[in-house]
């Protein structure tokens, strides 16, 4: 129980930081936030699910992937493609656009019909069951990721050249899956998903219920990641990325435990996608190609390459930018971001997670004093955002 | 194919001819682009994501001059264009020098931190073309003498600005050849970037080699975009196409090799080329960036690369 | 008696310049064989070739009889074969007893480092290990904290955890003081009961002390083999090495 | 063009900051509304409409690759509310715009759709361009039950309650161009070309099935897709030389055009040698927007299909072309779609005065028979399934980026957008 307190928690600075995380999220959020953003939270944090894997994968692993957005859109596509056949199924009893009803062929998806296909392809048949979808959200994107793995780090591929090796894979993906369009939903991607075995998912109570499912399965990745982090796994991985030739030469298979961690990061990438599909109820090839893969990127450096817990923020604190400048600002805001992101990398190197060990104890203090004469006139306590880092070594 | 039969042997030579060409043309298309990025990729291993945004400068450039001779001096128009090359070289290199100052020399032993800041550069510098020139996609006029093609038969087209490119494709290798590898300078240069610390031991100014280095591989991202108002769009996100196939250039050509880079827009060009003719554009793309991906495992090196002793 | 490590006619080529070129040559159980010869002569490639991080153009290298040349780099560790390089090359952002605890030869697997448990064992080998390269006060100290010399001897410790059969030094003294020279030749000394090393030095004086056998190797070839007062006394050596 | 501009971001800022003064404005000077048309009898359902303000929302790509083309229609539509509101607002109320920019990025524009609804309460929102935005807004609306006027020609396959299309569906392009290439042009072999989306291909899925099953003798030789955003066309070009098609059928669009056009003149292709061997390009994807970008003396010779021209000669279209030129700089251009996006505020309107009401059901049901008399592109109706009747038009381009219009459709074309005999 002790080690497991240790390695999953990390201790007590580990516990303190998940805890505030915890209250964030399943506290703050749902009381302060009204339902349209607290829906949008959701989709920040699928995101987040991303992060988390590169924190495991690029900061400790020192794998740079440009290509996790392959794996969140097939995580994504899967789920989104059983959505769509349920909807599909259900679409006579559907209202709005009658004469679409009308029209579309009961049991297969619209975009099909659009495409004169007829009947549905092989390939969609194992999204008929739920259960089975849940499993191939997982298999295929890990399978993926082994297949590539495996492919690269056999042959030392590694660095700028893997990274730039996945950013090309993203785009394979981005053309096929737009010039398949009967089966894929084409640029349109698969749109107006409702409902997941018999459940609306976009009702109020639908999407509440999502957002604590979802904070829930990203608090289950952090653990998980921690858990592999505080392993002799995660110190080796430390050490392959500072000096792979002695790993190597430590009798252990680099290029092994190279694939399992993008494997790991490739699965939590796809539960992402796959939750995002049930969150915002569509999913397009825009999701998946190069420059949300980079976002993704951004979102763990600014949060803090080391920090799982950071990635969050980082996740949060970018897409909550994104819509807010974007939302103040629409002619701006590219300047806003590109600023941010040049800004973080040039004095913020471990991003927000080193920030805060930078400046934390510093504030700290000051804060300490600062209660310490405001206790007389009001018991007010400010709680400094918790963002640990190095967390697990 | 009946389509095929039912034409003439004379005709197939012709398609034949042209098609070659094409190929050709796509290939001073790549070099053009992965020129400059060769060098600060390349030689200094810095992940430029802004590269394609140094071209959409470049071709802004063009488009002003362009429309500053159609409004002040028509008379100048059939020969602007060389002036135009190289006022988008000058202006992209002085934007890069300065990007170099500001940002690049802080992330030079960090490359992957790179990418990031450069993706940021590279929406500011986007979204700022898009505030000075407005989204709207324009173009420059270009001289008569630059459109149209040349027909030596009857059925036989060569594009004009097809050998345009692919005659200013070759003078600007040949450039850079003469600059990294026969003047003093480039020596500066490829000692700098092999060794830092020995190169400044010896009295070369490295800073200032690096800060030059960056801003002509800028400067040549400028003049490709010049070149490519000939054959494309000038718009605020025109050179974001580019960035990915440049960086497949110069990753499959083998990074710091000058002729790798020149072998693998021609390989990658010309397999292009020939599938989009047998197959369909889209099936062509895939074809050919998978093949680079297993080729780039099989040779993680690149096409050319000298076997060191590590 | 039989070889321990039996190599010949071993060829490597880079774009035509041969680095090592045709050598045979063989290593016995137990025995501390230390490889010179000047700049250039090959050495450090003949380690690279003999660990598995270069792979050879023609030849073979045999340990214990099982054919090395064919294998990735960590089949060869699991061989008994352990490597220290020639810039010491320990984990900057561990402690001195993390780098030990990687480098100690249970859990290599993924599932086996993921579920590896420090036992009472394990931690004991580690201070055991610590002791013997005389680390045992640095063993919650980051590896980058430590003094070149130390960071030698951590490497050295690291491939001396796994207990190798045999253990390929690449300049174990390079930048030690004079004391710490001493204490490596001592370490060696000990270090080779029971498993068989090879060395590359340049310090002859420190060759003196440990060598059971010398070999020089120039231009790839070897020139010739021998104890350390033949090789002295060797003409041909004097004139490519001694001499300069 | 580069002259004339105040730098768009100042003039957001100008506009974001005048939009302040006039909500810091506007409840000072808090009239009662129109007696007529008491705010609680027109707004049943909590829109965001107060006894003198109506807000809407205008959800286009400001940023990104399709920035570039939605320019216009955000343009056309400030045009629009401007004149309403000059001219007395919508019952009485003026017409506050809430901004948002869809990034080029569909999930962004499902969001921002959803913000303007949920949270701005518009009373009807103006947007999206491209085909796979409005897919992606499409649950948002029929969910939250608000209504979209959506500017752009499109495939067509779709009819909803909370949308009108103000462009035209597939139908209405395509075969009355088709037959118009093969009457007056005699054509009989097509190669069709587009871009790779679902637009394009089933626009000539339509075409393929016109050409094969209704002209007669009429064949197709050839169909190719470019994905979008691609430059290079010359292998293609090389294919068409050789399957010599006497009408060269393209529906590419967007940065594309661009590379398409001029290296189909570095080829050799060009209006002048098209009609010297029988042959025509048709396209009805290339209005003067994009001509701008490509250069006239790129596409002089060539022939598009739309419903409107810049050039078109009738009074409405004399009063709004200076009207969009004094607004937003005289070097500026109205192709199609800045057109149909002109049309979305005025059709608003009309069905808001029918229905009397602000009220989405109310709106959606009265649509019907709503007409704009002056629409430049001459009259408009709105049909039941919520498309427009109008006529199609030939234009051949000229060097000077704009059109000559050949012909026209006798009447009004009735939209069609589930057409039976083309699936």
């Amino acid at each position: 129980m002790h080690t497991l307190y240790n390695r999953a928690l990390g201790g007590r600075s580990g516990t303190v930081g998940l805890a505030l995380l915890c209250v964030l999220l399943f506290l703050i959020f749902p009381l302060a936030l009204d339902n349209f953003r607290l829906n949008m939270m959701s989709k920040y944090l699928s995101y987040a699910f991303v992060a988390i894997g590169l924190v495991l994968c690029w900061g400790n692993g020192g794998i740079l992937s440009l290509g996790q957005g392959l794996f969140w859109g097939f995580g994504g596509y899967c789920m989104a493609a059983f959505l769509k056949l349920e909807a599909a199924r259900n679409i006579a009893a559907e209202s709005g656009s009658d004469q679409i009803r009308a029209l579309t062929t009961v049991g297969l998806p619209d975009f099909m019909d659009w495409n004169q296909i007829t009947s549905l392809p092989y390939i969609w048949y194992p999204f008929k069951s739920f259960s089975l979808t849940i499993l191939l959200v997982f298999v295929v994107p890990t399978l993926l990721a082994y297949i590539i793995g495996t492919a690269m780090f056999r042959r030392r591929v590694g660095g700028v050249y893997f990274a730039l090796i996945t950013q090309a894979l993203c785009w394979i993906m981005e053309i096929s899956f737009v010039t398949r369009q009967g089966w894929t939903g084409g640029i349109n991607g698969i749109t107006d998903l409702r409902t997941c075995l018999g459940w609306d998912i976009r009702t109020k109570s639908a999407q509440i219920i999502l957002y604590f499912l979802t904070c829930g399965l990203l608090i289950g990745c952090i653990l998980i990641g921690r858990f592999i982090l505080s392993s002799k796994l995660g110190r080796i991985l430390v050490a392959m990325r500072d000096g792979e030739d002695r790993v190597r030469f430590s009798g252990y298979s680099v290029s092994k435990l190279k694939t399992f961690i993008f494997c790991v990061a490739a699965a939590m990438s796809a539960l992402g996608g796959a939750l995002f599909a049930l969150n915002v109820g569509f999913m397009s090839p825009k999701l998946v190609t190069i420059e949300p893969s980079i976002y993704m990127v951004i979102f763990c450096a600014v949060g803090g390459r080391n920090s799982l817990i950071g990635a969050v923020y980082g996740a949060i604190l970018v897409s909550y930018g994104k819509t807010y400048f974007s939302e103040m600002f629409p002619n701006l805001w590219y300047f806003l971001m590109g600023g941010v992101f040049i800004l973080v990398t040039r004095f913020f190197p471990d991003g927000l997670a080193g920030a805060v060990d930078y400046l934390g104890p510093m504030l700290g203090r000051k804060l300490f004093s600062w209660i310490g004469r405001a206790q007389a006139n009001f018991p007010a306590a400010v709680v400094p955002i918790p963002v640990e880092a190095n967390e697990g070594r | 194919m009946p389509l095929i039969l039912a034409t003439s042997f004379a005709e197939l030579k012709d398609i034949f001819l042209m098609q070659g060409f094409a190929g050709f043309s796509l290939f001073a298309v790549f070099l053009l682009m992965a020129l400059g990025l060769a060098i600060i990729f390349g030689q200094m291993k810095v992940i430029n994501m802004a590269h394609g945004e140094f071209l959409t400068v470049g071709a802004y450039v063009t488009v002003f001059l362009s429309h500053m001779v159609v409004n002040h001096a028509p008379k100048l128009l059939p020969y602007y264009f060389p002036a135009a090359i190289v006022c988008a070289f000058v202006v992209a290199f002085i934007l890069g020098y300065i990007v170099e100052i500001g940002l690049v020399k802080y992330l030079y032993n960090r490359p992957l931190d790179t990418l990031l800041a450069t993706w940021g550069l590279s929406m500011i510098l986007q979204q700022a073309c898009r505030s000075l020139f407005g989204a709207r996609e324009d173009t420059a006029t270009l001289p008569e003498w630059m459109m149209g093609s040349w027909s030596p038969s009857e059925g036989l087209d060569i594009p004009i600005n097809g050998m345009f490119l692919l005659a200013l494709a070759i003078v600007m290798v040949l450039l850079v050849y003469a600059l990294m590898y026969r003047s003093r300078w480039g020596l500066k240069v490829r000692a700098t970037m092999q060794n830092r610390a020995m190169a400044g031991a010896v009295g070369i100014n490295t800073k200032r080699v690096d800060r030059v280095t960056f801003a002509l591989g800028c400067g040549l991202a400028g003049i490709a975009g010049a070149a490519f108002t000939t054959i494309g769009s000038v718009s605020p996100s025109a050179g974001s196409l580019y960035i990915v196939d440049t960086f497949i250039v110069v990753v499959f050509g083998g990074a710091a090799s000058l002729l790798g880079t020149v072998l693998s827009a021609f390989t990658i060009a010309q397999s292009q080329s020939i599938l989009e003719f047998f197959l369909t554009g889209v099936l062509a793309k895939i074809f050919v960036l998978v093949g680079v991906i297993i080729l780039l495992m099989i040779r993680p090196q690149g096409l050319i690369a000298s076997k060191v002793r590590r | 008696m039989i070889a321990e490590l039996e190599i010949k006619n071993l060829t490597v080529s880079f774009d035509g310049f041969k680095a090592v070129d045709d050598l045979t040559f063989s290593v016995e159980h137990e025995e501390l064989r230390v490889v010179i010869g000047p700049n250039g002569a090959g050495k450090t490639t003949l380690l690279d070739l003999i660990c598995g991080k270069t792979r050879p153009t023609g030849g073979s290298i045999r340990f214990k009889g099982r054919e090395l040349s064919r294998m990735q780099e960590n089949s060869i560790v699991r061989q008994g074969v352990g490597r220290k390089f020639q810039t010491p090359s320990v984990y900057p952002k561990l402690t001195v007893f993390e780098n030990l605890e990687i480098s100690f030869p249970r859990g290599r697997g993924v599932w086996g480092s993921l579920f590896f448990k420090q036992s009472e064992d394990v931690r004991e080998r580690i201070r055991e290990v610590a002791r013997d390269t005389y680390l045992s006060d640095h063993l919650h100290t980051s590896a980058e904290h430590l003094s070149h010399g130390q960071k030698q001897w951590l490497e050295i410790g690291m491939v001396l955890i796994a207990d190798p059969k045999l253990m390929l030094l690449d300049e174990p003294v390079a930048g030690m003081s004079v004391r710490e020279r001493q204490q490596t030749a001592d370490l060696l000394q000990r270090i080779c009961r029971g498993r068989s090393v090879v060395v590359i030095e340049h310090d002859m004086n420190f060759v003196k002390q440990i060598a059971h056998k010398v070999t020089v190797m120039h231009q790839g070839k070897m020139l010739v083999e021998g104890s350390m007062d033949e090789i002295q006394a060797n003409e041909k050596v004097r004139e490519v090495y001694l001499g300069h | 063009m580069l002259s004339r501009r105040i730098p768009q971001w100042l003039q957001g800022m100008l506009r974001g900051a005048a939009m302040a003064g006039l909500a810091a404005v506007l409840p000072l000077s808090a009239h009662a509304a129109d007696p007529k048309f008491p705010t609680a009898a027109v707004n049943t359902t909590g829109l965001a409409v107060t006894d003198d303000v109506v807000t809407v929302g205008q959800l286009h790509s400001v940023t990104g690759t399709m920035a570039l083309s939605e320019t216009g229609s955000v343009e056309a539509e400030r045009l629009a509310i401007t004149e309403i509101n000059k001219a007395g607002g919508v019952l009485g109320r003026q017409i506050k715009i809430v901004q948002e920019d869809g990034a080029s990025d569909w999930p962004t524009f499902a969001e921002k759709a959803k913000k303007l609804l949920v949270q701005d309460k518009a009373a009807a929102v103006f947007g999206c361009w491209t085909s796979a935005s409005r897919k992606a807004v499409l649950p948002v609306f029929e969910k939250e039950n608000g209504m979209l006027y959506y500017p752009t020609f499109y495939e067509g396959l779709e009819a909803s309650k909370n949308v009108i299309y103000t462009g035209q569906e597939a139908t209405q392009q395509i075969i009355w161009g088709l037959n118009w290439a093969n009457k007056e042009k005699g054509a009989k072999t097509f190669f069709l070309i587009g871009s790779d989306y679902i637009w394009p291909r089933t626009s000539n899925k339509i075409a393929r099935f016109h050409i094969e099953r209704y002209l007669k003798d009429c064949k197709v030789v050839g169909e190719e897709y470019y994905p979008l955003g691609y430059t290079e066309f010359q292998s293609l070009i090389n294919k068409v030389k050789l399957a010599k098609p006497n009408c060269i059928y393209s529906i590419i669009v967007g940065g594309s055009n661009v590379s398409w056009y001029k290296q189909l003149k570095a080829a050799g292709i060009t209006g002048e040698s098209l009609a010297k061997k029988k042959q025509i390009l048709l396209t009805i994807s290339t209005t003067e927007d994009e001509v701008r970008g490509i250069g006239g003396e790129n596409v002089a010779g060539f022939y598009a299909c739309m419903k409107y021209f810049q050039s078109l000669d009738n009074p409405n279209n004399k009063a709004f072309v200076p009207a969009f030129k004094a607004m937003w700089g005289k070097d500026s251009v109205i192709g199609d779609v800045s057109q149909a996006a002109y049309l979305g505020p005025w059709l608003w309107k009309a069905t808001v005065e029918k229905a009397g009401s602000f009220d989405i059901d109310k709106i959606a049901a009265a649509s019907e028979g709503v007409e704009f008399k002056g629409a430049p592109e001459g009259y408009v109706r709105i049909h039941k399934n919520h498309h427009l009747w109008s006529k199609a038009r030939i234009g051949e381009m000229k060097l000077d980026g704009q059109y000559n219009v050949i012909a026209e459709s006798p009447d009004l074309i009735e939209p069609n957008p589930f057409p039976k005999g083309y699936q």
